[in-house]
């Protein structure tokens, strides 16, 4: 067991998938010579080289369409959009060409293609650079979406990403990089398909993702402490979603908080909330709940941020409220 | 200018041909219902396709747009295989998903077929890089209109390529609209070569109604390309003589200046440039119209008899099929 | 009354709005010497002249952008955006700039801006060009989005649009552009915030909007015939949604079927969905419904590009299977 | 080149004195946590807003990007109010929604701050086309970095302004650096005027680290724009002494490299060319900077002193307040 930061989890999978496959490459802004905005690249472009840690201009449409492009030429891209912020103006490319393309083509041209980007807020960007805009790529068929939450996950999804013939979005909360834990010497890759019950529960389901895990964690230790054993599912993928798994729980607890730091309406949080209205109906003893992002773009002084945001306390009321208050 | 050799100078003129009876034939069966969706002909700019094309090797790369039926013709895809595709068959070359805008082989690295505006510049960046990095000499060329050169993506991928002296070249059909906006309508500084040097890769403006002109500036293009020069961009000023697609009432046009542009037709102009040169009869000349005219009824006919995807596939290439763990 | 059609009365609108406001004008790509691409404006630069019907380049980012400017500098614009496809180019000024410049300025700056845009499937343009994205705008804060699906509401909608201080984002769906219909003489504004109720019935609340309205009407009327009264609503706003008429339907009828074009996973019937399980869970007598597209790409060929949407038969079988299949 | 009076030559590096002692002043702050967020500096461009922002008049547009404390103040926001804002406070003026990247004042028609790059030229360009179209004599500046020339919105945005000859001045603080990608490493051509003219819009470079020349250049350009010229670009070669934000190591560039660009300061050589005009001497400098430290600690002890937004007013703001019906 060695002790690492999340950051540092996500740049082992980096170094390993690059010494695995030749036709690996990083590109981005500022992955070379800066680093990496969020210090997740340092080191690479002295150890692989310019032609393989590529610093990419300005240009989110061109040099996402350019992985795409490398992709069905061969190579195994990992393109890293800066933050989900920036990744509207590659939007285009994303859904039109790399969701697409296998479809159109009638099967002949899959996309082997990572993109990588950091997601979320709490560190007071503000109303342009604090987006989760996650259920919108989840949105999209022919994607694949995950979210890695823990270490393990950093160190291990990137791979698995690597192998999958399809376009995979990572998505890296920014609230995580800096994340201490464990992790046993040869982490590897890990399955993408399957959501993770990261504590057993039986009183009410709490489901989640990325960077709300840790709050939720946190709400599930406080209600333990009043005497309620929340069960906390860590959705892990995205799209496809693993019904099997939440419905499971929720089929157990008869009781679900969904928490999503993306904006309430139109969360990914209503669409697990209509897959358990859909397939566990009967199994409810209260309405599913959802611990969302408050509706507004995310404001810049920290109270007000905190504020708009997904919070321990929310989730323990939210949970609470469906065992009927108590 | 060079001139094209006796054979190759007929073949350029069959494939003209062939491009152009293919295309009336389907907005014939446009008519009738057999093709639907939008349909771009490409009648007018068939000089391009057909002088750049065979200059091309199998591992070369071809990216195009919605108006790719003549691209996807001289890149070599069958004209059963494009008009299935268009009836929306199994045996298109896209298994009828993706239609007249979406013609795909592989075989033939023929990448689309893309319906947006400059969508396929990026690709196009992305596949020239595969090919540098691999250390293959393939050329990727990657067609699009003069519209696309007011896109963001036209900027940001030129540029890409320069700066990473990617092979591809750029290669512009400036038909002078995009749809029914006139060049000088939506471009300030209307010359696109200007645009392209401006963003470091050379430029060159060829007439893209002689398909002599094309074919000899495409070599020199092409050659550079492959030799590691870096990207390079080209302008074929040219025309559509139809319609933007089926529905277009041409209200932006006037009838003069379509007929002008008809006095340069590429297939007429070259057919009597190889009449002077006593290459071409009246008889080569009906031989290369039944041999089209065949070639095109042979292709209905197989579009026709193609079978319609069962319903119960609909789910089918959304992701690729993994092997069973 | 005058018998016209839905792309003449979204046309009677423009002359309208054009006519009473000197500070409105029409831009967008096509919308003058073509008349539209879908003819919509034919006539109107005749009639109002370049400066007010303005032809933009093939630069959707800029031209939007460029509307947003103008409207924060004292113009009323209208632009449209030939189909939702192209509207991902546009996409970071949608969200970045029109939705968020009130909230990050403090309440100094509104962005009084028409964004029109034609949606949906069915004329087999297949997967690049059949996108129903209204999902995506109805998850951001400081939107408002609109989709008229009668006759009226193409008239009424975009006067009433104008006048609202924040970005409204209005959604016209292509297959409803020949709807033939009456319309009394003097039809203008009309309220942007209610959702209405299309048909009334006490057995079944179908929830829809848009271009999916005449397939749920018609599903409503063989419903009819089977002896199941089925309530239409049509949602007309999708954002900010009018959670009173729909939870006072489905508090009536106890049973609802929602009906939209966008993908199944994480549609904005998902979003009802889950307000429902919120507001009303215990009201229903079954599972709420969705009837949506299916998950993949739209395909080219009719059969299969028909199959993908959905159709009075899945909405009349989704309805009898509330209903306990009856 | 002419020089500037004695007096506004005085006020200019009054003004540029002033926005790098709050920078400063900022940068301690952020140590102490008052500020937080995202913080760019503009120490060492001092000279661009100090010479062309007393060009304009109320009537002009100002457009800017996250790098914009000096815009702010230089057109007239107090000091006050932008302190306040970055310390996320009811009376900065943003209200404290928007922080350091988002500093807003209609009052004098500042439109922000804005966090993507190049995502203010679509907005400026609008700006202008309002003005254009209400008949109004007023220019919009839209500053940006060299990093924004690379992204497509900077293509579209200068052809739009120049196909519909609108009143923008594109100024483009060029740097050298999109963050820690040097300019020859992220554009094939270098050279942003180029770009500018091929899009249609005359373009002239200018020597950013020099107020006089900043400011005698922004004066013929804005005046060109204001004539009805349509639009201008302009690039003032400068440099940050700093780094891109407070969490940056630096790696991509040299000491050495940022002393030979702190050798040309805009402020210190700018003070050494009025010393040798005889126009300031020591007592005067002094002046400068006491009257400076005042404003600055007056700002600080102002948005100390203001108030944070009450919780409950979170969802304020997201839209406007209709009248009640
Ligand atoms: C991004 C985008 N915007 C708008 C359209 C609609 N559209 C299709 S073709 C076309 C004109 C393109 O003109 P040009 O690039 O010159 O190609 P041409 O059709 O003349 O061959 C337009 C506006 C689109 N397909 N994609
Ligand atoms: C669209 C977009 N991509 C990436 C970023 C992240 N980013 C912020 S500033 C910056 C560098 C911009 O450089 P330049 O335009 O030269 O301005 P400077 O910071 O040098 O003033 C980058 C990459 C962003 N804010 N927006
Ligand atoms: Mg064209
Ligand atoms: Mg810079």
């Amino acid at each position: 067991m060695t002790t690492i930061t999340y950051r540092e989890a996500v740049r082992a999978a980096l170094v390993d998938a690059l010494q695995r496959d030749d036709r690996v490459f990083l590109v981005g802004e500022d992955v070379g010579r800066y680093g990496g905005t969020y210090a997740v690249s340092r080191g690479l472009l002295e150890q692989f080289g310019p032609e393989r840690i590529r610093d990419a201009p300005l240009s989110e449409s061109a040099f996402v369409g350019a992985g795409i492009g490398a992709a069905i030429g061969g190579m195994r891209p990992i393109v890293e959009i800066m933050s989900v912020n920036f990744s509207m103006l590659a939007l285009d490319q994303i859904v039109n060409t790399a969701a697409t393309l296998r479809h159109m083509s009638g099967g002949q041209v899959s996309v082997p293609l990572v993109i990588r980007m950091a997601t979320g807020a709490g560190a007071q960007l503000a109303a342009q650079h604090s987006h989760s805009l996650e259920v919108w790529y989840a949105h999209v068929p022919g994607l694949r979406v995950v979210a890695p939450a823990t270490l393990a996950d950093a160190r291990g999804m990137l791979w698995s990403a690597l192998q999958d013939p399809d376009p995979v979005i990572v998505f890296e909360h920014v609230a995580l990089y800096n994340d201490k834990g464990e992790l046993p010497e040869g982490a590897g890759a890990v399955d993408l398909d399957r959501a993770a019950v990261r504590r057993p529960g039986r009183d009410v389901t709490l489901i989640t993702y990325g960077g709300s895990l840790p709050k939720v964690l946190a709400a599930a230790q406080t209600l333990a402490e009043r005497g309620v054993e929340a069960e906390v599912v860590d959705l892990r993928s995205l799209r496809p979603l693993d019904d099997a798994t939440i419905t499971a729980s929720v089929r157990r607890t008869h009781r679900a908080v969904l928490v999503d730091e993306g904006w309430r309406s139109c969360s990914l949080a209503a669409e697990i909330s209509a897959r358990l209205m859909e397939q566990c109906l009967y199994d409810l003893e209260a309405p599913v709940a959802r611990v969302c992002s408050e509706e507004v773009p995310i404001p810049y002084p920290r109270h007000l941020e905190q504020a708009a945001l997904p919070q321990p306390e929310r989730i323990v009321a939210a949970a609470l409220a469906t065992m009927g208050g108590r | 200018m060079t001139t094209l050799d006796r054979e190759p100078a007929l073949q350029r003129l069959h494939e003209m041909v062939r491009m152009r009876r293919f295309e009336e034939k389907t907005a014939e069966l446009y008519s009738d219902g057999k093709i639907r969706g939008f349909l771009h002909l490409y009648v007018g700019e068939e000089a391009i396709a057909a002088g750049l094309m065979p200059l091309l090797g199998a591992q070369d790369n071809v990216v195009s747009t919605y108006r790719e039926h003549g691209h996807a013709l001289a890149r070599g895809v069958t004209a059963r295989a494009v008009m299935a595709e268009m009836f929306g068959r199994v045996d298109g070359c896209s298994r009828g998903r993706g239609g007249s805008m979406h013609l795909f082989s592989t075989a033939h690295r023929f990448w689309g077929g893309n319906a947006i505006v400059a969508g396929g510049l990026p690709l196009a960046v992305g596949l020239a890089l595969a090919d540098a990095m691999r250390g293959r000499s393939a050329v990727t060329v990657c067609f699009f209109g003069d519209g696309a050169v007011a896109e963001g993506e036209f900027h940001e991928s030129l540029n890409l390529a320069a700066l990473w002296r990617l092979p591809v070249l750029f290669a512009c059909e400036n038909n002078q609209y995009a749809m029914g906006t006139a060049l000088e309508r939506y471009a300030a500084q209307p010359d696109p070569c200007r645009k392209a040097e401006a963003l470091g890769v050379p430029a060159r403006r060829v007439d893209g109604m002689d398909v002599e002109a094309v074919s000899q500036a495409s070599a020199e293009l092409i050659a550079a390309v492959r030799e590691g020069q870096g990207p390079r961009f080209v302008e074929f000023a040219t025309y559509r003589f139809r319609a933007h697609s089926m529905f277009d009432a041409q209200l932006y046009r006037s009838k003069d200046e379509v007929e002008r542009w008809r006095e340069r037709d590429p297939i007429a102009s070259f057919e009597a440039r190889l009449r002077q040169r006593g290459w071409i009869d009246d008889a080569a000349r009906a031989a290369i119209d039944a041999a089209v005219a065949s070639e095109v009824d042979d292709a209905v006919a197989f579009a026709d008899a193609s079978p319609w995807e069962p319903v119960e596939q609909l789910l089918r290439d959304v992701t690729t099929p993994r092997a069973a763990p």
